[in-house]
């Protein structure tokens, strides 16, 4: 039996950069898919872009902006003494960035799927618009929002790239599953590689149905 | 048709260290051979490894350790007796230009160092020398908390490039391109030389033309090319191997 | 009540081009919307309830203005106290009918109704005769279910004026005739006033005490209370409303 | 300027991967979408599991699979003389599996969105099972299939470690702009690779928006 | 034209359970299915367009048997060449009204509709008067716009049987009254029986040929023409059917 806590820090990085990326992703995709602005298909597609780049020029560019000498990282660093690097939260914030575009672009489409005629019934019972958000249009587009949300999660966990380049590979710390697969590939550790597959497959497998189990009976009268 | 075996040419599996060079290599061999067309795949050199393992159209085999080429060797994926040395390398300890904490090996220790970027020793060969290197100077247990692992040389020579670390270990060449941000603090002897391998793979399909490009690797004017970015000379097995006469090259 | 719409609205689809100009006022408490298919009524109660936007005019609803182009007033649809019954119902589909009828009342964010709300829905859906639907969820009722629920939850908000969009077409007969009975008890309890669209000539004679006739996007006659009484046969809408006699005469001339 | 042949490559590649990814998780989404059965939820976490791994890991299990000693790649050498390895083919074949489950996600959501009744009115008015999809449940999960697919083009365009693992790195051939620009920050050439970079982001930025546009003129009337 | 129908099937939403047994028959070309609310009509001709499937039971239409429980035959509704008309139309969203209308003559691939078809198309538009509609989306249609083009769709397969889910409720009154004489004439041309259901009464004296009134899921009276023609009051059905001279009454007593 291989060492479990890479396994451990792997959901509790992943868990964390879903609930944020959910949070900007479901913010965004309201305005996009509710509003209709000048420029809106470019924020669309800007905001798609991290998932076209090769997640290691994801990190490279990760550390240019939140690095100790980086545009932000650099500022926080001299004026709270923070440094998100070979941290487990710098680990989060690029499992986030990586993960992000995928919950956007599934919380778009499934806004754009409620019907406006439920939210105008809620306004007319009297919600103003954060009611009507929270409790018509979110509930309606719950089936597309999850689907997006287990993405992200899957994707948070199995990264790789971005997150090593800014939190970098410090067992018991930083050290993801993934990396402990990589490494055991690199390695040429078939053995332990494909032992750490397969308890990952086993828990993301799990995850993933017993999500599915719960939206299942949530929605079982409809 | 799209398979690469059909492809007259040769295609040379390199380390990633190698990439400037060869490429520059590649081009007077070329010009030298205008019948052979070389084409490079460069990645790690398990990776690299892995994909001759699996059948992967290769012709020439270039990796960064000895280690590495054993495993290939042991797999029976080389030509008997076509295994070279034809460059080494050396380990050094870098650390940011504008930094001034590091001035050798002992200072690791200091309390104001706080990060060490070294190439993970699990995969990585430089890793495996710098750690080697450490063990020796007893330096391995107490900066253990401070390492930070990348999974490349590159990649630690990047941490050291954006100052998110005070010293990293990498190759002599990786520092030789990144003069201008990045200081070499001291070379750091290794057990064994640091000694890049090259063989003919076992299936590859123009054994005569692998040949007559190790044959150019290991020529003078190759050499020079090697040297200028950064590697020493193998003049060992240079003087033993020059009377091969490669296919279809001119007489140096 | 004075309820006062003077407004403006062109729709735009492909070629086709609509222009609604709908201007009247009412007095009663009982209005009744009547016109062909297609001329505008329903649009007219949506740009009451705040749901589409004139491009200019005036709205007042018992003095109080709700939209004014010439001033930029627009309230927003939840400030503006009305009861809405949709058309097609526009019940919510992910909650039971329970909460379809509490989701106003629902203020406070405690995801539980309070005990004098849930009574209070409980009141509703007895008078309504839906109380064993409670925990069906619309997907799950039948047409005429739905339109009780719908109407349950528009007039469990105790609106200042209440829309309703052909309240009783998928009622059957003895339930339609109940429902008006119960709305006008409701209006009188309440005293809440009704404006309702209807193709029905039962809902005018029941309903009406100002008739407003649409054709064509327009208004085209307004009458109160006494001329629907009079018997004059040349009015233009007791034409509409008799329409059945009518037909009788046509089916006699056929055979 | 920068050589553009990786940018070519990548787009071609891009583009196979996307339809053919398309064309399987439509198919899958669409069983999963309608029918009831034992293990529908274990299959689909299975499908979304290549998300998990980082993706040279998951190279790695392509070229054990399907290299030329593999064991699909071992019969289709010794049977019809071909190999992936090294093909551009065999690019487009790891790009398929690394975008596969975004798609394959989208689309479920997206089918599960569509009303049954006008599937119910279809098949009154008489298409059969074949004909209700294409003509019904197709258009109106397009909103979320397009997402999808969108997501997936950029997954295909940006992937970097599977293809590496399975197409190799070699110039012209196979080399695709994320490989491209890994090659630049690795040999620590940062004008290459952000320009590399921006011209992809360019790229990507025209295809979505594009994309975007098209889809909303689609769907005018609605 | 004979339609048997003896089916039973159970259905469940929480705690509430709903028992239909429908069992009835009818010889003739005009069935009207009367019934209150939620009693099951709607449920029943859907298992007879094979939307619904029965527990068991078997429904025969002139003859051809498209359901029989003890048998396991249950044809697929493409192939029961029955008309359904929606009580909510089911208009496809992303397909203009030309589009919706002319849906189920496309049968081969090329994505246009052969002249011929194009020109049926037109003619039903033109009947059913909403050529000027041809190019909108069903979302920028009025309610008896919407109905009007699933009437259209319905009648254009020229079904072997044409169900009608409360056809006219939405249509103003004189549009029922021109929709009623349309459909018997397209009945008479097309010879295609029709089953109605409604809540008009209107509706019954048009068409019941045969009556069928449901209550609680079940038939609880099947009364052939000649029954209706009597002025017994004592029937079942004509208590229903006469709810407004009874309300009428009722209004009299209240003032
Ligand atoms: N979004 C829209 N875009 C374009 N035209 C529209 C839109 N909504 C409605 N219309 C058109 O406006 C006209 C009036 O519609 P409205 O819904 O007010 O009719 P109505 O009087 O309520 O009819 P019905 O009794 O059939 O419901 C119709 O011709 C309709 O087609
Ligand atoms: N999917 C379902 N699950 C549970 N109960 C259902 C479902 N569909 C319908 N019912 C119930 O079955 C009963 C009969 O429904 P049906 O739609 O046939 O009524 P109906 O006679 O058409 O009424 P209306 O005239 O109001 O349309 C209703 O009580 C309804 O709530
Ligand atoms: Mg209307
Ligand atoms: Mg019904």
């Amino acid at each position: 039996m291989p060492d479990l806590t890479p396994l451990w820090l792997t959901l509790r990085i992943a868990s964390c950069a879903t609930l944020l990326a959910f949070a900007f992703a479901v913010g965004f995709a309201w305005l996009t898919a509710r509003f209709t602005f000048w420029g809106r298909d470019f924020l669309d597609a800007i905001l798609t872009l991290p998932l076209v780049m090769p997640p290691t020029v994801l990190g490279y560019y990760l550390i240019v902006v939140w690095g100790r000498n980086g545009w932000l990282g650099g500022w926080l660093h001299a004026h709270l003494g923070l440094s998100l690097m070979f941290t487990w939260q710098g680990a989060v914030l690029a499992a986030t960035v990586v993960s992000f575009p995928l919950l956007f672009k599934s919380a778009r489409a499934a806004f754009e799927g409620v019907s406006t005629e439920y939210e105008q019934a809620a306004r007319i019972l009297g919600d103003n618009e954060l009611r009507v958000f929270f409790r018509i249009t979110l509930p309606l587009a719950a089936r597309g929002l999850l689907a997006g949300t287990m993405l992200a999660f899957a994707r948070a966990m199995g990264d790789f790239g971005a997150t090593l380049m800014v939190a970098g590979n410090i067992e018991g710390k930083t050290q993801t599953a993934a990396m402990a697969v990589f490494d055991a590939v690199a390695a040429g550790d078939y053995t332990l590689a494909n032992t750490l597959v397969a308890i990952m497959s086993v828990v993301c497998v799990t995850i993933l149905v017993m999500t599915n189990k719960l939206a299942s009976r949530g929605r079982a009268g409809r | 048709p799209g398979q690469v075996g059909a492809d007259p040419g040769l295609l040379v599996s390199a380390a990633a260290s190698l990439s400037e060079s060869f490429k520059e290599i590649g081009r007077s061999f070329a010009a030298k051979n205008p019948g052979v067309k070389v084409r490079f795949n460069f990645a790690g050199s398990g990776p690299l490894l892995q994909q001759i393992a699996q059948g992967a159209p290769v012709d020439l085999f270039a990796s960064a350790d000895q280690e590495t080429m054993d495993k290939a060797e042991k797999g029976g994926f080389l030509l008997p007796g076509s295994r070279v040395d034809f460059t080494r390398n050396s380990l050094v300890l870098i650390t940011p230009m504008y930094m001034s904490v590091v001035k050798g090996l002992g200072d690791l220790k200091l309390g104001r160092v706080q990060k060490i970027a070294i190439g993970n020793p699990a995969s990585v060969p430089a890793g495996r020398y710098a750690r080697a290197a450490l063990e020796r100077q007893g330096l391995w247990e107490p900066l253990a908390s401070k390492v930070v692992r990348g999974i490349s040389v590159k990649q630690t020579l990047e941490y050291v490039l954006r100052g998110e670390v005070e010293a990293g270990f990498v190759y002599a060449t990786d520092a030789a391109g990144t003069k201008d941000k990045v200081r070499v603090v001291a070379e750091i002897p290794t057990a064994a030389p640091i000694v890049y391998p090259v063989a003919v793979v076992a299936s590859s399909a123009n054994k005569e033309k692998a040949r007559a490009f190790i044959g150019y690797l290991r020529s003078a004017e190759a050499q020079a090319i090697l040297l200028r970015h950064g590697f020493k000379a193998e003049l060992s097995s240079l003087s033993a191997q020059t009377k091969l006469i490669p296919f279809g090259c001119k007489d140096p | 009540m004075r309820l006062e719409v003077d407004i403006r609205k062109t729709l735009q689809s492909g070629d086709r081009r609509f222009e609604l100009e709908a201007v009247f006022s009412s007095q009663d408490d009982l209005t009744v919307i009547f016109g062909a298919s297609g001329s505008g009524k329903s649009l007219t109660i949506q740009a009451i309830a705040g749901l589409v936007t004139p491009e200019q005019g005036r709205i007042t609803v018992g003095g109080e203005t709700l939209f004014d182009g010439s001033q930029g007033l627009n309230l927003p649809a939840r400030k503006r106290g009305v009861g809405y019954l949709f058309q097609d119902y526009a019940l919510f589909p992910h909650l039971t009918v329970r909460d379809n009828i509490g989701y106003p009342l629902k203020k406070s964010w405690p995801f539980h109704l309070l005990p004098d709300d849930r009574r209070e829905v409980a009141e509703i859906m007895a008078s309504f005769e839906i109380t064993h639907l409670a925990e069906s969820y619309p997907v799950e009722l039948s047409g005429g279910q739905k339109q009780r629920v719908a109407l349950a939850r528009a007039l469990i908000t105790k609106p200042s004026i209440l829309l309703l969009d052909e309240p009783f077409s998928a009622l059957d007969s003895m339930l339609r005739h109940r429902m008006r009975m119960e709305l006008l008890e409701i209006r009188q309890r309440f005293a809440v006033p009704l404006v309702v669209i209807t193709h029905d000539p039962a809902d005018v004679e029941v309903f009406a005490d100002t008739l407003v006739i649409f054709a064509n996007g327009r208004v085209k006659e307004v009458s109160g209370r006494k001329n629907l009484a009079t018997p004059d046969e040349d009015d233009g809408w007791r034409a509409k409303v008799c329409w059945r006699a009518q037909w009788k005469k046509e089916r006699l001339a056929a055979a």
